[in-house]
């Protein structure tokens, strides 16, 4: 049920109230400062101020306001706003986006994982942390989570763990 | 886009006059004008099916026949702390907009099952002209 | 019924005009029609005695002769995840209702130990006619 | 005194009429009167330079030419009770006050770092005549 006081008009024109007519949309990156005085001639239109911008064709009498990047939330602008396009935003590099709502329309830019002493299985990007490899590299120990460098020389605190990766090693090494 | 809201229009504490009519979850503007818009959207868990969600969201939002992209007006989102028990959290929004005859203001919501809708007081949407 | 709360309505920012009188921890309105009514209570603890609330309420409630029981017009409740040291809670409220001349407005709180009513920005309550 | 935020008064939703002007980040009261004046502001974190805060405050300001100095309005004070990963806390103050033509509204927060300033519709200001 169309809304009963604004009438049908052609495509590509709006009924614009204080004029009581149709007039002519003014195209995407621009806003409606006047209203056209008969459907023939044409709307008065200017384009969006700088920080403001509408993507479609429309009879509004503002433009809306760019969003901003969150700077302080390390996140980097993607593409800036334009007169027809919002802004866009990423994250900065070595940092991935971690979502605050379903729609990742909120998000906030975490350090990615250094998987120190692992393989990467893969690198980190845009939209996810790094994947690391569950085993420790060449010449590296696990002690907990983390994967340690073999001490170059056998220090006392080398524990069983590091004994059994890196003694072998130095074995090779000085044999 | 989020979903939007139903409200009550006519029973309880629910009214509307002076034109400003409330048809397919909006409310619309019957003259051209500043009005003061509020809601609030009562948000609680946990639901049976969900995993708790990061955070809630309640944005009210303008859509206009002159433009074919709805415009949010008004947003309120919050993250949530409380632990797995039940939880309760109230956003309140309200505000001045400049609004043309026919524009259409609704309620959107990260996730309508977590809305409280048992208890009008709770939970409201309204406007009106200054 | 929850406590009901006291306001001050002269000193300092309070002041009541145009027939809109406070009594008896009540806004009375002088004449019927819609009015926009708010408050907000700041909650804040822990308090010494009390054990940790799970949760903090307010409630904007009206009382009318021609009704023996009051009706509760917008609720605030919210779950506190804070953990035990100080923690703050500000509940604000705001809508517009359909009043008669002669009803009472009043704010209940689920623990009125738990209000802060050191200053007054941080706790307030009115009403004006639209 | 606590930062003062500064706001756009021209593009996008934003704008001001009947001589209620923005300068110097607050609004200037250009007749006498009760107004009904209002603000959100988002909160958001972390911030890696920043530790995380155990709360977050809004106050709304009066200054006016006849008291040397600021007058406290409105306060929203909400202590944090979220983990390590990313937060948002909106905090939404609106009440009557009276005021004299030439006062000055500001609104000042505990941390601007933490203040969400991305999105017009999260953080706001605003006052009108009764």
């Amino acid at each position: 049920r169309r809304y009963v006081t604004s009438f049908p008009c052609p495509t590509g024109m709006n009924w614009i109230e204080t004029a009581h007519q149709c007039c002519p949309q003014c195209p995407a990156g621009t806003f409606l400062s006047k209203p056209c005085t008969s459907p023939e001639n044409g709307s008065e239109c200017l384009a969006c101020p700088a920080g403001t911008f509408r993507t479609q064709p429309n009879t509004l009498s503002e433009c809306q306001a760019c969003y901003e990047c969150d700077r302080q939330a390390f996140q980097s602008v993607l593409s800036n706003c334009s007169a027809t396009s919002n802004v866009a935003c990423g994250c900065e590099p070595g940092r991935f986006r971690v979502c605050l709502d379903k729609h990742c329309s909120e998000f906030s830019c975490r350090k990615c994982q250094p998987c120190t002493g692992r393989l990467i299985q893969r690198p980190c990007s845009e939209a996810q942390d790094t994947l690391c490899d569950s085993n420790c590299k060449p010449d590296f120990y696990r002690e907990g989570d983390e994967c340690r460098p073999c001490p170059t020389s056998t220090p006392d605190t080398c524990g069983k763990e590091c004994q059994q990766v890196c003694g072998s090693n130095n074995d090779q090494g000085s044999g | 886009h989020l979903p939007i809201l139903q409200w009550e229009d006519k029973r309880g504490l629910a009214f509307t006059k002076n034109n400003l009519s409330y048809s397919s979850n909006a409310l619309v503007i019957p003259v051209s004008g500043d009005y003061y818009v509020y809601a609030q959207v009562t948000f609680r868990g946990p639901i049976e099916s969900g995993t708790k969600p990061s955070s809630v969201t309640e944005i009210i939002t303008k859509v206009t026949d002159s433009y074919p992209e709805p415009t949010q007006l008004l947003t309120g989102t919050k993250t949530l702390s409380e632990n797995g028990n039940g939880w309760f959290q109230p956003i309140y929004l309200g505000a001045v907009v400049s609004l043309e005859v026919g524009d259409k203001l609704m309620v959107n919501v990260s996730d309508i099952k977590l809305v409280d809708y048992t208890k009008e007081h709770k939970t409201f949407f309204g406007a009106f002209l200054l």
